[in-house]
């Protein structure tokens, strides 16, 4: 295999080689307990407190808004029953769109099932979950909106300054999951108005078990890690400074670089979409309706395949991608995220995912394209209904 | 979750892909709707599998199971094609993931829905019993750990 | 300053450079996510699963008993809540012992303030939890106990196999926190008949932000972190593998070390403990008594001083150590442990934890007693209250 | 938590250490069990504080505190010595760490108290008012992340 591409960024990044060597001092050299009071301690606890105020620089917030954690997981986790159970609240009604990552939708229902009323909000078939939406179902005992900030199947961009005026204009607090946006997109705290927002670092070229909470000053939040009391007794656990330091680093570099990456990746977005629409017959675009959209995902659907085979054979010619087909969990259950903007169930099982990064050429783009022409033909000739759902797709057009 | 080199040999280079024309038995079982679809057709001399061929829409499992069932089949009597289970199968394959072991079940059921077609068109009687063709015939697993997409 | 003694390796190790080395490649090269199902995700897990087939063999479990965490107070949290919580259950009993790291102590409040009646057992001032006492202390309704392998402060090591028996007797799960003593005491699950156990990368040369929680085949846990179904839906999150990589390796070191490195780090406490006792007035172990203790704490209790101050000029020397005292938390509460061993309050304001490891040396040890002295002297010095202290201490003793 | 430089300087070589013998007044706050004793002995000459001695067990704010404080009464008259805040007590050390402001009033009870027994002892009316001397005088502060040993 000559070529290989990595097309799965929205997945997991490379750690920036400039992100390892911001870490590297802190495994032997500089590795005090933050929370020591002599030198080795105050300088972990200096380097710490450095990369808080560079992560809340970039975000607009204050240092103290920054709460460190092991990643985007652990963040929605915290601020989903953290807020809803703030003060020891043990009902009322919470929000979150349907097609939030699981690491929203679980915590969402845990708490669905321990006293709060929980209402999946719907995103439209463009792929956006719309403000007068969200005003529908908001009730005057909502405590707090989750919708998530950028898609990571669809790569959709959501209104979140709107979605969250429109929270607070009820009195409900609002989360936003920006995993999947941070670096890439603007993201300012006091723009968007939000209570809370959860981050990733391995989403950003840090390292994996990296990620941040953002929490506005003065709004009250359980904690959901309870033990030694570190971060401001809102996360306790020896903190990770290695890690903290290569995610404010990492989040830097994305700052630093985003005027030219973002519109780069844009047009190489674009490209794929053109050249693969092109190419592939049936083929569509998944939310092409999207006003707002990330540059960097790319969400498709190839009738008459199954997407874990079409990515077993796209990994044979050295192609990473990734399938919203969840075959592979043997619930049989395709994406939700297709699902709730009305994708048929059928043709969700057929879902590529292409998501490019710092590292992705328009060669890596075409390759793709050129092994996935040939693998998509074979997979339909294989297809024992593939004529008739031609037939059906011929059917609906016309 | 990671399947077996001769899960990955078979699924890269299914054996007996295609349909019979003239078939004599026909199975289809699996359902667009849960992703798995499995067409078999066979040829049957002397009650015995002559020729076996099969279409698949499914995951790299389906297409694996599918093609070693039929390799497995070929020349079997009618009795000991439909004797054959999905351990068998996940056995030949040198095992698979727990999440995918009803792929397995789609091969053997396809086989079976395609003897029991060639017998009833036969007047004579089905020897595997009823296979509820949209039924995926498993419990959903416990274990498997790839449920979502990042 | 000549000297440099780090003595808190209890606090926090530096992680050891054969783990460092371990780890590199796993942030550029193979960067994959652990639930690709491509290549580079396929390197991924297998180097996940070999980390976890190493950490079950080193502590005597099967690997789909071991659940990779961000650290030892996800691992306590997750095991606390999780196991009392199993299957939905709101009510019941739970006993954690007095001393308990607050990793543990916090979620188990937390489960005092929802449903369920919880026991804090108190350590006996041999600084070790009696088997008889549990047993007392259990119920019919007790579901789970919780006492920890070696105490962080005191380093006494509790006998967890008569522990464990005690619970299961009365049809309790027994938890056992070893962040403090895996690696630096044998760990068997098997042979110490426990549910679960919880375990900290940076307590053994690891780095930080990491961890694991062992958890007994066919043991119900509600998992804590909840999402994308990581870890066998025990623990979600993408999987921090270099981390986890990280985390193996430091403890194949520790466990091959161990033969040679605990006798040594033994016959370095027990220097310390003769030096600065015959040294330093009044000064005493805590804990004197206790039967079975960590190679690597040793814990005193100096009258007449204040612990961050000792604390402040020993770091002045170079020297890191830690204190019990709890000065710095605003709280003015001395440390729970040693309270819940009997240590009189204002005695143990003044307590004073050294802990060595890998790199200590007899001249750190040397040297921490020899600048301690005129420290001691100084602060006492400055003590309005210390010659009455003294005519109580030697009235106590008379 | 991290001390400013001048703590750090206050706590190494603290000024006006020790015990005036033949003392005018006597001030001794704070309590074993909390971990922090001051006791403040000065000398008044004129109703100015003439010369300042202290001995306290504490942490390194609270000996710190105390060093300064005993550095800016010197010299001042006693209404002056009384009126010194806990706040101005932190700004002179370039700030204090939330958690450790109360050590600043520590301080300044100190000297009140000694003020006080002064004027007692001369048959006059106290001017600082009733301090309780075992009352840490503090709020415990949200915002400190040192609760625990690691
Ligand atoms: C939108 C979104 N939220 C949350 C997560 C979870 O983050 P992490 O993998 O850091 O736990 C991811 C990625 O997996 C994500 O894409
Ligand atoms: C006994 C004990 N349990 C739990 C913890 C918490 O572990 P971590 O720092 O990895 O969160 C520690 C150390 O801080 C500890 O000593």
């Amino acid at each position: 295999m000559e070529h290989k591409a990595y097309l799965d960024y929205a997945a997991t990044t490379p750690t920036d080689q400039r992100v390892v060597d911001a870490i590297l001092p802190f495994f032997t050299e500089r590795y005090g307990n933050a929370n020591s009071l002599y030198a080795l301690g105050r300088d972990a606890a200096r380097a710490l407190e450095d990369a808080r105020e560079r992560v809340a620089a970039s975000i607009g917030a204050r240092p103290d808004e920054v709460i460190f954690t092991s990643g985007g997981t652990e963040s929605d986790n915290t601020a989903i029953i953290g807020l809803a159970t703030a003060g020891g609240r043990a009902t009322g009604h919470v929000i979150v769109s349907a097609f939030e990552h699981h690491a929203v939708l679980e915590p969402a229902w845990w708490l669905g099932k321990h006293g709060f009323d929980v209402t999946e909000l719907k995103p439209r078939t463009d792929g956006i979950v719309h403000p007068e939406d969200l005003a529908a179902a908001l009730r005057d005992d909502t405590v707090l909106v989750s919708v998530m900030h950028g898609n990571n199947e669809i790569g959709t961009l959501q209104p979140v300054r709107e979605l969250a005026a429109a929270a607070h204009a009820r009195g409900a607090l609002f989360h936003t999951d920006a995993a999947q946006t941070l670096g890439k997109a603007d993201f300012d705290v006091t723009e968007l108005g939000i209570d809370a927002a959860s981050f990733s670092g391995h989403k950003i070229y840090g390292p994996k078990g990296t990620g941040a909470l953002f929490l506005k000053k003065g709004v009250r939040m359980a904690p959901y890690l309870m033990g030694g009391g570190q971060e401001s007794k809102r996360r306790s656990g020896t903190q990770n400074v290695a890690g903290n330091v290569g995610f404010a680093t990492a989040l830097e570099i994305m700052d630093a670089e985003r005027p030219t990456e973002a519109p780069r990746l844009a047009a190489l977005r674009d490209h794929l979409v053109e050249r693969l629409l092109g190419e592939i017959h049936y083929a569509r675009l998944n939310a092409v309706d999207a006003a707002t959209r990330l540059p960097h995902i790319a969400n498709f659907v190839i009738p008459g395949v199954e997407g874990e085979a079409m990515l077993l054979h796209l990994d044979a010619a050295g192609i990473a991608v990734s399938t919203g087909s969840a075959c592979s969990s043997g619930s049989l259950k395709p994406s939700h995220v297709l699902l709730s903007i009305g994708c048929p169930v059928e043709f969700a099982h057929g879902s590529l995912r292409v998501s490019t990064g710092r590292f992705t050429t328009e060669a890596d783009v075409d390759y793709l394209v050129e092994k996935l022409v040939p693998i998509v033909e074979r997979l339909r000739s294989m297809n024992p209904l593939y004529e008739k759902t031609v037939a059906e797709l011929v059917g609906a057009k016309g | 979750m990671i399947y077996s080199e001769k899960v990955m040999e078979h699924f890269g280079n299914p054996h007996n892909v295609g349909v019979i024309e003239d078939a004599d038995g026909i199975g289809e079982v699996g359902n667009p709707v849960c992703g798995d679809v499995m067409k078999i057709t066979i040829k049957v001399d002397d009650d015995r599998i002559d020729d076996i061929k099969f279409q698949t829409l499914g995951c790299g499992a389906a297409i694996a199971t599918s093609s070693i069932v039929t390799d497995m089949a070929k020349g079997m009597t009618l009795a000991e094609a439909v004797a054959i289970t999905k351990n068998q199968v996940a056995e030949e394959l040198g095992g698979l993931p727990p999440a995918k072991m009803h792929c397995s079940v789609l091969a053997t059921d396809g086989l079976k829905v395609a003897v029991d077609d060639y017998l009833v068109k036969r007047g004579r009687e089905p020897i595997a019993g009823e296979i509820k063709s949209s039924d995926p015939h498993f419990d959903p697993h416990e274990d498997d750990d790839e449920d979502h997409t990042h």
